[in-house]
């Protein structure tokens, strides 16, 4: 697999691991977060730790869109799918997702609601054309990557002419929420931001490109690397955010540079603003209310709003109280330090946003690190 | 988070829709979000659509820079 | 019991008009018990799964036994779509459950199966379904010795559901059961992971993705069977079906009350099934395989273990894929390619398709 | 094969919530294999039929044999509704197989069990059928040894179908078989007619009616059993289930060549499903039985046999009710209550109620 | 049973045949029609040919509606069954009946068709009910007993305002049926009449009651006796004909005094005139077109008139060449007499009419009596 | 033809329906097409209908024309 194979070479991975125990400085902690689910799965799914000097430390941030989607978001999806008449099409990954009670999509499949999986948001527009009687709803989630093939979606719908095809928006945005975690009250409460480096988003990088992260450098003093999915541009990435801290720069890298540019893709861009518009402000599972963090369809675009047409109340449900997820989000702890953690609180039935996808902190832990905990 | 591969433009069946391959499996993907893609590129493939293409020279530098550490190194060092 | 040799109506149901295998569809009264019933069974199932214990048309198969230990073991089989590249639930339902019985280390004997057909289903699916099963036992030398078929009403089915049971014996001083790994037992993988999982999930509607892999179908009584001759002290054997290696890993750790490491470059994977499961977001470890084995020994057997299964053509791409080892956790672990490590764990309900 | 008595799951499988066994339901991931699948065999399935074959959790079960015959016998159970008066699915599976079995003049051993659940299927009711299952197996001493459990989507299934499988083995000297019977022979049957079918079909849609009458679903080994030690030359025994006395008849007359005589008056039926077969145009001789047998062996022999069956609360009812005669036509002919002669013909598809 | 199990006493079976026996005259043949596939089936159930002497000869006749009906009317259920968003309400009966290429509404229920099997007219009244997105069709069949059900349905239909329930009718009448036999020109043909007299219909009766066959006891001087459906109101009503015979009376009896009176239920009868009218003309499998012997929706009703709102056309298809059903109902052959009887024609796969149901002359000759052909 | 079977009525549920009982099965039916029946009536019940009442009088006289000829007949006679 071209580009892929390459970047998962065992025998590199090995040298840039020597370079970066040469890099290190024994006498201080590196805490650098990787905010998105692709870079944790890959620390997880290759065992990078394992790699890295014990006081080079990973924190897994809250970039798994599944994660992040609050609960009520959830419920007012499994609301809609219960009425009669709707078929309600989401990401796999959606699926699964459990709220507060215990309830799912996949559950109410079960119970008779018509859920359907889709790879694609193209697929929700057809089985809007196969199905005139239904009103047929795409919950979309996801971040910069996943927003513009919704809104291809919703152009596609409005060419067609379909009347029973609308979207459940819940895209959301990676800058707002990186800032959020840098300026939150438990961090300014300890006096110190715990973290001392960003990796920056692969893929959500491709559209956006990379001058959005300028602001993090500058503001808040902190370097970041962009850097690809695959386990060695993550080890590259942590070498090189090694290297920028030990010589006290907090510039903007693209490790990612085959893929991601300054600019990013301005096509999928134009495509966003098109359609959708900032929200003032979005609840993020774990993190709580994240101002002008999430998108909504533009009133241009209302037809094909499903919170319009179904008039979708707005539900805040309360996280679990044991739930540490907001500290470990944040760095300040691990997810063994959750009282409820591997008991009640499992990747079968995730109580918290860091245990609902293997990628989120603590489901990663669970599935893939616990044995390091019991050895 | 955002599920993407690389994969090789293998056919343009129309303006907005390619055949790619990725070792052997093909699929159809949306280039409604591409502006210039041609036969023998690679694009990253979310959710069905292509997303960027991949600078085979970005790619080459990279892997060369990986590469390189194997020179600064002493590959004994850390055994 | 000697065989009547009919295998026509016969006597007094006296001329019916031939079942159309072309066009004609499964109707409720195929499973009424009355004459269409026994016209299905005489033209379809007794011809094509021919042999004389079946002959004897009892509501039971009578055959003769020596004593010793047997194995009994089913397995339903509801696959979708019903054919596939490299084989249909026809092949799957014999194989799969000579698999069950061969991980015993017996040679199976026979062979149920019980149709549970939908109402509506084309007849001439049915038929080459049944040919494909009698195709499979008749190529394993494991006849089908009696059987059932039901029909349910349109909309209560999925077209056919087949449930197969078999058995076999377990030649004397063979011991092979899932509790009897050891630490430091080594771990042999018979070969490819993860081929039947993408070949059944390249056809399901909205992933269609063209592939040239195919089911990796096959009965492995023959593979075993020279196994336990060169390795007759092999401790386990499983087949990693439904859920994959890394499921059939954990149940036997489970059971044994073990750990087991896994050797991330040391496992067979075809290109394709990688890049399916790139795709789609999959790991190949929890990926279904349905004519592979795992098998453990002790390590000083594991070469011999090894060069016997290279030797047939179901075992040809076979490694050693990893060690048991000391864990109270029962930890299935895996040393990646980077060479960390990572928990191979239980699958959370159902792989899906992921975006993220 | 020792057993290593584990119930629960253990190890790294770690906490899992308690499954609801009130308010949940059947969910895919209970057929993925995963930690879900394996929770509910634990909890579920390992619970109710616990015994220590089935607690080596291997994918087969193994037990040790005699040198003989022995019998293998399978059944798809695909009941609507799957609770009706006398019985429920569960039951019904236990014992249809045990009956199978033992018309052979086998004692069944084992069983197995295969399920194929609908998705959304509540588990209170699964877990009420298992239990019943299992409380059969162990009244009957035939416990269930291996199984599998299959989930399927919404819509693709009918709740829950259960396929059972059983082995048995049959005494030295004993022949019996369904091509045995031969003219002059008697033919007995152990109690009154349709019972079962008319309980099931009391609460079909449409059909409501109101009945005291119970499926008389029963294991009838034991009657069997004492049956063979009393007349140890029986030429047939077979239970009239799906399609009724007639069809089974029918099927004996085929196989052995003979033609059959009824006698109308020596048939026992119960006063309420006479009614209920007159209201629904239904002739009692077709429905559905799941704890009858019959008998045939020579005449001489009959009065004991009878005797025999009599004595046994399941032959309470027990009657002589025809014989076998020779006819080439293989015709089974019923003498009415009248006198007059009738054919007792094989069934066209189904019964469906009638109104003229 | 009350009033069911006093009339099939054996005992007093074999008094009524010694009766029979001693009142027959050895010199004469007796052929005598049941026109109801009750008493045919009474006939074959109890094995009465047995007890009858060998010169008293049963005919039987054309009285099981299933049978009667033409190919075309069924051709015209399965085709409206097969629109999209039609139920096809039935009687178990019409389920199996075959057209002429094989189809059946059991088939094409099997194909996926929404085909419901109902117990009662009402029940498919309540289907309609339960599902207004769909249109409910109701096909009607039968003889004068079952049509004031259908005629309740549409009543019941209008009170309820239902617009998605209609009534595909194909209520036939007897009298111009038994009517028709006796002038049919293969009858003239022979220049008598191979009928010596008829067992009247019972359960048709306790409707129209008995007035309606003195018309045949006089125009064509034959006796008719109204029997009741158990075997020995059938013994006694041949006893009777033959008593008429022999005393060369031609009247009208009536055997079954406990529920048929002279007028019958006159409250059906009104119900049944309020909803329907006779059609000029209408076709009769194995009899072909016969006048004024069916009933149609009358124009006050036309909304739940499936022959309106479908617009179902006139179909008509040939029975089988070989096919001798005509004679046969006429007493002219016997069913062994046909070519293909029990080879191409039996039960599973009918081809002429007789052999449809199991009270067709053809069918209770294959599943009730055909031993007696062999032996 | 017009299968239709005699049962007892029970109990009048309405106007226009009632359960009827036979030998310990027991129905409802409609009495749409009947006037005044009461609890322990016979009704000829047809899908689903009572279509006429039995007239227990006229029953019992059938029974006894039947009855009547074991006198006139000799048993002996036809065996
Ligand atoms: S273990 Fe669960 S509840 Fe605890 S912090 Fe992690 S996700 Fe939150
Ligand atoms: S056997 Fe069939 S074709 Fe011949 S007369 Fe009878 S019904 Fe008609
Ligand atoms: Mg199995
Ligand atoms: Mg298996
Ligand atoms: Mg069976
Ligand atoms: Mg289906
Ligand atoms: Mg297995
Ligand atoms: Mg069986
Ligand atoms: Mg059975
Ligand atoms: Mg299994
Ligand atoms: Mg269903
Ligand atoms: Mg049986």
């Amino acid at each position: 697999m071209k580009y892929i194979d390459e970047f998962r070479d065992g025998t590199l991975a090995k040298k840039i691991a020597s370079a970066i125990k040469n890099e290190v400085n024994p006498n201080r902690r590196y805490q650098l977060m990787e905010f998105c689910g692709g870079h944790t799965h890959a620390i997880s799914r290759y065992g990078i730790p394992d790699l890295l000097p014990g006081n080079v430390r990973m924190i897994h941030g809250p970039g798994c869109p599944v994660c992040v989607l609050p609960v009520g978001r959830i419920e007012n999806a499994i609301r809609l799918a219960q009425q009669p008449g709707v078929i309600l099409c989401s990401y796999g990954d959606m699926l699964r997702v459990p709220t507060d009670h215990g309830m799912s999509l996949l559950k109410i499949k079960a119970q008779g609601a018509d859920v359907r999986m889709v790879y694609s948001s193209t697929d929700a527009v057809r089985i809007a054309q196969e199905n005139p009687q239904h009103q047929v709803v795409f919950f979309a989630i996801g971040f910069e990557t996943t927003t513009p093939p919704t809104a291809i979606a919703i152009k596609q719908a409005q060419a067609m002419g379909l009347n029973n095809f609308t979207v459940f928006c819940n895209h959301v945005l990676t800058p707002p929420a990186i800032s959020h975690i840098l300026q939150s009250p438990e961090v300014r409460q300890l006096g110190w931001v715990p973290l001392d480096g960003f990796i920056g988003p692969a893929h959500v990088s491709t559209i956006i490109g990379s001058h959005p992260y300028d602001y993090f450098a500058e503001e808040f003093q902190k370097p970041v690397v962009i850097a690809g999915f695959e386990p060695l541009d993550v080890m590259q990435a942590i070498l090189m955010l090694i290297q920028q801290i030990n010589q006290g720069r907090a510039d903007v890298e693209n490790e990612f540079t085959r893929a991601v540019t300054r600019e990013g893709n301005l096509k999928a861009q134009y495509l966003v603003a098109e359609v959708f518009e900032l929200r003032r402000v979005f609840e993020w599972r774990g993190l709580g209310w994240v101002p002008y963090s999430a998108l909504r369809i533009k009133a241009a675009f209302a037809d094909f709003d499903a919170e319009k047409r179904f008039q979708i109340p707005a539900l805040s449900i309360a996280d679990h109280k044991a739930c540490e997820c907001g500290a470990i989000l944040r760095g300040i702890k691990q997810p063994q330090d959750c009282k409820i953690f591997g008991t009640v609180c499992t990747p079968d039935n995730p109580v918290g946003s860091c245990m609902v996808s293997s990628e989120g902190a603590c489901a990663a832990h669970y599935s893939y690190g616990r044995f390091r905990q019991t050895a | 988070m955002c599920l993407a591969i690389p994969a090789c433009v293998e056919e343009i069946v129309s303006e907005d829709c390619a055949i790619v391959n990725l070792s052997g499996i093909r699929r159809e993907v949306s280039l409604a979000l591409m502006e210039n893609v041609e036969i023998g590129d690679y694009v990253i493939v979310h959710v069905g659509f292509a997303l960027q293409k991949i600078d085979p020279l970005e790619a080459q530098q990279t892997l060369a820079m990986f590469a390189k550490m194997q020179n600064e190194d002493d590959p004994f060092a850390d055994n | 019991m000697k065989s009547t040799g009919k295998s026509v109506i016969a006597g007094n149901a006296a001329y019916v008009r031939p079942i159309d295998f072309k066009k004609g569809r499964v109707e409720m009264g195929h499973g009424g018990g009355g004459r269409m019933t026994m016209q299905l069974i005489d033209t379809l199932f007794l011809t094509a799964f021919d042999n004389d214990i079946l002959r004897q048309m009892n509501d039971q198969a009578c055959f003769s036994v020596p004593a010793g230990r047997m194995v009994m073991s089913t397995d339903s089989h509801v696959v979708s779509p019903l054919f596939f590249p490299g084989g249909d639930i026809g092949s799957l339902s014999v194989n799969g459950t000579i698999n069950d019985v061969a991980m015993s280390g017996a040679r199976p004997h026979y062979l149920s199966a019980s149709f549970i057909l939908e109402e509506g289903f084309p007849l001439s699916d049915l038929k080459r379904i049944v040919e494909s099963m009698a195709k499979a036992a008749h190529s394993a030398g494991v006849p089908i010795i009696t059987g059932d078929t039901k029909v349910v009403e349109k909309g209560k089915g999925d077209g056919v559901f087949i449930t197969t049971t078999g058995v076999g014996s377990v030649p004397d001083g063979i011991h092979i059961s899932s509790e009897l790994a050891r630490p430091g037992d080594k771990i042999l993988l018979s070969g490819t992971l993860g081929d039947h999982g993408i070949a059944i999930l390249s056809l399901r509607e909205n992933l269609t993705f063209h592939t040239s892999v195919q089911s990796d179908t096959a009965a492995l009584h023959e593979l075993v069977a020279s196994m336990i001759q060169a390795v007759p002290a092999i401790h386990v054997l499983r087949d990693p079906t439904r859920g994959g290696l890394a499921t059939a890993l954990n149940e036997i750790a489970r059971q044994s009350g073990v750990g087991i490491k896994l050797r991330e470059d040391k496992l067979p994977i075809h290109e394709q099934v990688r890049a399916a499961c790139e795709f789609l977001g999959f790991d190949p470890l929890y990926v279904a395989n349905e004519g592979k084995l795992i098998a453990i020994c002790e390590p000083e057997l594991a070469d011999k273990l090894l060069q016997t299964m290279r030797a047939s053509p179901l075992g040809r791409d076979a490694a050693i894929i990893g060690e048991v080892i000391a864990d109270p956790h029962c930890f299935v672990q895996m040393e990646t390619i980077f060479g960390g490590q990572r928990v191979v764990d239980w699958l959370s309900g159902e792989q899906l398709p992921r975006i993220c």
